[in-house]
């Protein structure tokens, strides 16, 4: 039984009259792959935003390695090693993909001010360039991110989520609006992140597939409650899982 | 990449132009070209506010009177130049900072108005405080500086002064932007959520972007004191602000060359268009208009547009993205 | 490519001009504010000066040599004014005229005299002729000469203890508020109410009601003409009924056509107005209005009387000397009825301030009635 | 008290005309995110046009038709058309920049062609005074406060009752939703720059003969909607009437209470503290913040 990373306690998130995440709790064991899935409007990204404190919880704690961790701002939450990507793409157009990743990587680099009286790449060529192998964007290193095709820009919003050697990777619908070719290439690199390097991720998708395929563990959500918890094969049998999906 | 392609083109005929034009030129000509360098430091420092972190401000005039006038009252009580302008950079950064803060709050049109509103305080300030800054009459009689027993009086030493200064401003931008903070301003502006989340401090990088740029608008105005030898006022209304930023606009935001372009449209405008006599403000606003219609990002948007027209599609995607990275602004 | 054009457009914009060989025109160039808050000003003084020079020309100029005039525009901003002087004395003109605005003036005047060079301005803070520049002429009263004659007429005449002044807060209203404080204070008589107010401000309830506050037994008024106006239509309105003094800002025709009976019972100490009792200054309104159909203010004045300043003085020297302009200037008496276009006798003094008759005025009935001629201090 | 409800009721006239024309701004916010900067010119320029119309001998009703009319094509259509709609594209702040731009041409334009000389502008209302309560009161600023919050309700009248105002507000609220319930949202966004158009128009007429009609007659007036416009709440009518009629008085106050050298500060003071910790404005509701 491998330790737990990071232990979320009855989130609880409301807007106004409505209740977007219903006291959901689940925990997020070390070197997993922790899927997330739940039909579209149950809550998944609000659930991530409390997490990461782009939004505070209105109930609810987050404890990562035992310290609570709530309501931390994002910047602060990724330097203690929890990085995620966006639903939504988000890389910066004007910069080149290698730019990206230094930025992506820079910030954990000393303070504010030596990095600015460090070096102009704050020492992460190495690292990016060994990302961009990774990620195989070798031929793309120098062109500017918005001129990437939508399924390169996934595969770099991704490794930006590495770039700075993460205990834990959130991923929001890395499958969202990718081909299949691309798709699988994503889904292999992921696995070879976790396999290669241990990393742990939390994947939200609707992607039924790409969850089971991917996920080691597998929790369900709907109506901003958590209904089901386990392994892919035994969520796909939960009546529930069934009825929420059907029902939807 | 096209940016350096301009530069390697034009750079050594516009340094050449800058060393040995003013040579040729009378004394107006001379004057033009140190306002031109001391608005192009001004500019400069908005382009960093504006063009590559994303904060809209509407008070750099006022910084340039508040480097003016610590220089002119400093200098008038006889401490000489350089200290007045270490102490005006010093305030001017630490105002700036402050001015930082609303921007943690509010975004776009509203930053705008704040900015406006310190803008136009800053002037009432200059015209009322009659104890400190003389208020309407202005401050005279201080004089231009002298370094290392070289003195700057006439006007063609005192312009290779403000040029030398020009130099140091923009070695120092150069450097500012090429360094990890340069990019984490630019992530600043094109999506502070993805930047946060990536660990970036939006605040403080937010907060220095005010404030370095501010400072060069105290520089820039601690060069304008003794330029013109008397400070009141008039200079520095909420005028002189939206004049400095649409030079950064005019020239290029976000484009390092961008103010150098900018303010030399606006300070030798009058005299291009001396023919067009009372027209020429008419003039100059609807080039701006015509101008901004057809590509927001400036004149060097435009080159770099034309420059990059010859490449791949890939490249074109990638100004569309560009054009739209200002929207963030 | 633009910044090639730029470099190519600064160097043509700026090499120094041959110098002027003798009957080509004389040339005048006027610094003035065109554009910027003081474009009301300076685009009466340009007006005027135009006409002048038009009237001069079309009467064969001056020893036979036409006027060329030209303008440039310092967008009220003294450090361009400066600039611009700079530019005019490059271009070695036979007289600089402007700027309207003292500070403008003050940052300007070194160079004028560093040159040489006549400098006739419309400025009217008390310092300027007390700084020591032999090449700068005024073309009006100094507030030094006038805020006198109205503390003066406030503390004798009116006996007034308590006045209230309202002023526009602009380097024309605050020297003369400072001016007529110091002269009214030396007179024992004692401001109740200090009131700053804008430029181009519409709404003086406010400031009425403050003034009246300090139950003033007068009020001076120093503000431009279209302020003037709106703050006599709110004295009215809110039934003030003490004493409204002021100079030409408050009693010209100007104000009156704006005020309508608002402006009744205004006076006032004036140096030249449209409407004085007199025939040239009655022609010079005229011609004005039919050029360029409005009523031209105090400003209007100054740059027409500029140009035959330097026209008389010119004829008096009997040669087109651009070295001895200054010194033909100082001490010189022009009568009227040799030189109609100067509008009265005047006497120009070693300052370069004027000396002439002015007039102590009231608006009855919306016509500005002259009550009594206040002569020449040097008489 | 004389004074105080003297100082009130002035206010109240000129806060009146702020409200006019910080209604419009709103309005363009909304339907078009469009910052005009040259809101304030936009209130100096339709008095020339009634100006020319008269210099033609027309008489003064049928001038001030004409200048309505005119203001409407020049500040409603051409701006829209011309201006707005190609910069919208390029976002937020090159659109207001371009506005700047705009104020700068027509001040600069008017001084050119008419003169920087400001002119007596003919009053449509009675002139005169009224003693009420011992206070004199001009029966014009009774009059423009009467006529300008007329107008007002009337707008909200249109907005609220008819189908094409309450389309309009749909369009205001959402462009996007409106548009799948079918709203014409072009022609709304049309009629806001029109309405927009027709409220500075009216403003002008209103305020021109205290004001004068001068080229920079519209420098004050446009900072002055800005700020009514925020203080009041940017998203809704409601609140630029409130902010108008706030910073009208609050105004008169500071000058006769606080500093006469500083009273341009006072209402900046209030902007900044609005927008700083109630950036919804005193009448917005948070939720419709544009932040």
């Amino acid at each position: 039984m491998t330790r737990t990373l990071m232990e979320v306690q009855g989130i609880r998130k409301k807007f106004g009259g409505i209740t977007a995440v219903d006291g959901v709790s689940f925990e997020v064991r070390e070197g997993e792959i922790l899927g997330i899935i739940g039909p579209n409007g149950c809550g998944k990204s609000t659930l991530f935003n409390c997490i990461l404190g782009q939004l505070p919880p209105t109930e609810g704690k987050v404890m990562l390695d035992g310290d609570d961790v709530t309501g931390l701002r994002p910047s602060a939450m990724n330097r203690r090693g929890v990085s995620r990507t966006f639903q939504l793409l988000q890389v910066f157009p004007q910069l080149s993909v290698r730019e990206n990743l230094v930025l992506a990587g820079q910030e954990h680099k000393g303070t504010m001010f030596t990095r600015l009286f460090g070096p102009r790449d704050a020492g992460l060529t190495p690292d990016a360039n060994q990302m961009i192998e990774f990620f195989r964007l070798g031929h793309l290193a120098e062109e500017k991110a918005g001129g990437l095709s939508y399924g390169q820009q996934k595969l770099l919003d991704a490794a930006m989520a590495f770039m700075a050697g993460p205990r834990m990777v959130l991923l929001d619908e890395p499958a969202g609006g990718v081909n299949l070719t691309m798709l699988g290439h994503l889904e292999e690199r992921l696995r070879a992140m976790n396999t290669e390097r241990g990393a742990t991720f939390v994947v939200i998708e609707h992607n039924m597939d790409f969850v089971m395929r991917l996920c080691t563990r597998v929790v369900v959500l709907a109506e901003g409650k958590k209904i089901a918890e386990g392994t892919p094969a035994e969520v796909r049998a939960n009546q529930a899982v069934i009825d929420a999906y059907l029902g939807h | 990449m096209s940016r350096s392609v301009l530069l390697k083109t034009f750079g050594v005929l516009i340094v050449g132009a800058l060393i040995f034009l003013p040579l040729t030129l009378n004394r107006y000509g001379i004057y033009i070209m140190s306002l031109w360098a001391i608005m192009t430091i001004a500019a400069m420092g908005l382009n960093l506010t504006l063009g590559y972190a994303g904060q809209v401000s509407l008070a750099q005039g006022a910084f340039v009177g508040l480097g003016a006038y610590t220089v002119a009252i400093m200098m008038s009580a006889g401490f000489g130049f350089w200290l007045p302008l270490l102490i005006a950079i010093v305030i001017t950064f630490a105002v700036g900072w402050l001015l930082g803060y609303p921007a943690l709050r509010v975004q776009h049109h509203y930053l705008a108005f704040v900015t406006l509103a310190f803008s136009t305080l800053v002037f009432l300030v200059f015209r009322n405080e009659e104890w400190l800054t003389k208020g309407i009459y202005g401050i005279m009689g201080f004089k231009r500086p002298s370094a290392f027993g070289v003195s700057f009086q006439k006007p063609i030493e005192f312009y290779y002064f403000t040029l030398g200064a020009l130099a140091l401003a923009s070695a120092f931008m150069a450097w500012l932007v090429r360094s990890p903070w340069g990019r984490a301003f630019v992530a600043l502006r094109e999506n502070p959520v993805r930047a946060l989340s990536l660990g970036v401090d939006t605040r403080r990088y937010t907060l220095m972007a005010f404030a370095i740029g501010s400072a060069m608008g105290g520089f820039s105005g601690a060069l304008y004191a003794p330029l013109v030898e008397f400070v009141d006022p008039t200079p520095f209304t909420l005028a002189l602000s939206l004049n400095l930023l649409m030079m950064v606009i005019v020239g290029g935001s976000g484009f390092f060359f961008g103010p150098f372009l900018g303010a030399a449209i606006g300070v030798l405008l009058p005299e291009w268009l001396r023919f067009a006599h009372g027209w020429y403000l008419t003039i100059y606003a609807l080039f701006v208009m015509i101008l901004l219609i057809k590509t927001p990002t400036g004149i060097l948007g435009i080159i770099e547009n034309m420059i990059a027209a010859r490449k791949t599609r890939a490249a074109s995607a990638a100004r569309a993205a560009a054009s739209a990275g200002l929207d963030k602004v | 490519m633009k910044l090639f054009a730029a470099t190519l457009l600064v160097s043509a914009a700026f090499v120094a001009p041959a110098l002027a060989q003798t009957n080509a025109p004389i040339k005048i160039i006027n610094v003035g504010e065109l554009s910027g808050p003081g474009a009301t000003v300076g685009t009466n003084f340009k007006n005027s000066a135009d006409l002048a020079v038009a009237e001069i020309n079309a009467k064969g100029g001056i020893l036979g040599r036409k006027i060329e005039i030209v303008h440039f525009d310092t967008q009220t901003n003294p450090g361009v004014a400066r600039a611009l002087v700079q530019k005019a004395i490059d271009e070695n003109p036979y007289a600089i005229m402007g700027p309207g605005y003292s500070g403008s003036v003050k940052v300007s005047a070194p160079l004028a005299a560093q040159a040489g060079i006549a400098q006739v301005m419309g400025g009217e803070a008390a310092e300027l002729t007390q700084l020591g520049f032999n090449t700068l002429f005024r073309t009006s009263f100094g507030q030094q000469s006038s805020m006198p004659k109205i503390a003066k007429y406030i503390a004798e005449n009116l006996k007034a203890k308590n006045v209230a002044v309202i002023w526009v807060n602009n380097d024309f209203g605050k020297g003369g508020r400072d001016m007529v404080t110091k002269e009214l204070t030396a007179r024992g008589v004692k401001v109740t109410a200090d009131i700053s107010t804008e430029a181009g401000q519409a709404d003086f309830a406010a400031d009425v009601v403050k003034a009246k506050s300090g139950n003033p037994d007068a009020i001076f008024i120093y503000l431009n003409e279209e302020e003037s106006a709106r703050a006599l239509r709110e004295l009215k309105r809110q039934g003030v009924t003490v004493p409204l003094v002021g100079e030409t800002t408050l009693i010209g025709q100007k104000v009156i056509e704006l005020a309508g009976d608002a402006a009744n019972g205004a006076r006032g100490h004036i140096g030249l107005t449209v409407d004085a009792p007199n025939d040239n200054l009655k022609a010079y309104g005229k011609k004005f209005q039919e050029k360029y159909n409005y009523i031209p203010d105090h400003n209007g004045i100054k740059g027409y009387l500029g140009v035959y300043m330097i026209k008389a003085a010119t004829e008096k020297m009997g040669k087109v000397d651009q070295k001895g302009l200054p010194d033909a200037l100082k001490g010189l008496t022009i009568l009227a009825a040799k030189e109609p276009g100067i509008l009265m006798d005047l006497t120009i003094d070693k300052n370069g301030d004027l000396d002439r008759d002015s007039f102590l005025a009231f608006v009855e009935n919306g016509k500005q009635v002259v009550k009594e001629t206040l002569p020449k201090m040097s008489k | 008290m004389m004074n105080f409800i003297n100082l009130i009721l002035s206010g109240l006239a000129t806060g009146a005309i702020y409200a006019l024309v910080a209604i419009g701004f709103t309005l363009l916010w909304q339907t078009s995110q469009t910052i005009n900067f040259a809101q304030g010119e936009f209130v100096m320029v339709p008095a020339f046009f009634v100006l020319a119309a008269l210099n033609l001998g027309m008489p003064l009703p049928i001038a001030l038709l004409v200048g309505l009319a005119l203001s409407m094509l020049v500040l409603g259509v051409l701006f829209k058309n011309l201006l707005v709609d190609p910069m919208l594209r390029h976002g937020v702040l090159p659109l207001a920049i371009c506005t700047m731009a705009l104020s700068i041409f027509l001040k600069e334009t008017v001084k050119e062609v008419y003169s920087a000389e400001a002119s007596p502008f003919p009053s449509f209302l009675p002139e005169g005074n009224l003693i009420v309560f011992g206070a004199t009161i001009s029966i014009q600023s009774v009059s423009i406060f009467v006529f300008a919050i007329c107008a007002v309700l009337a707008l909200q009248a249109f907005l609220a009752r008819t189908s094409t105002g309450r389309q309009m507000q749909a369009t205001a609220q959402n462009p996007y939703v409106a548009k799948l319930l079918g709203v014409p949202v072009k022609r709304m966004i049309m009629y806001t720059f029109l309405i927009n158009a027709a409220l500075v128009a009216l403003a002008s007429f209103l305020i021109s003969p205290v004001y004068l009609a001068k080229f920079s007659a519209g420098e004050t007036l446009g900072l002055a909607a800005f700020i009514a416009a925020i203080v009041g709440g940017f998203n809704q009518i409601r609140g630029a009437i409130v902010g108008g009629l706030l910073l009208g008085i609050v105004d008169n106050l500071a000058a006769a209470y606080i500093s006469t050298q500083y009273r341009g500060a006072v209402p900046l003071f209030l902007l900044i503290a609005v927008i700083l910790f109630r950036p919804q404005g005193l009448m917005g509701r948070a939720e419709e913040r544009t932040v």
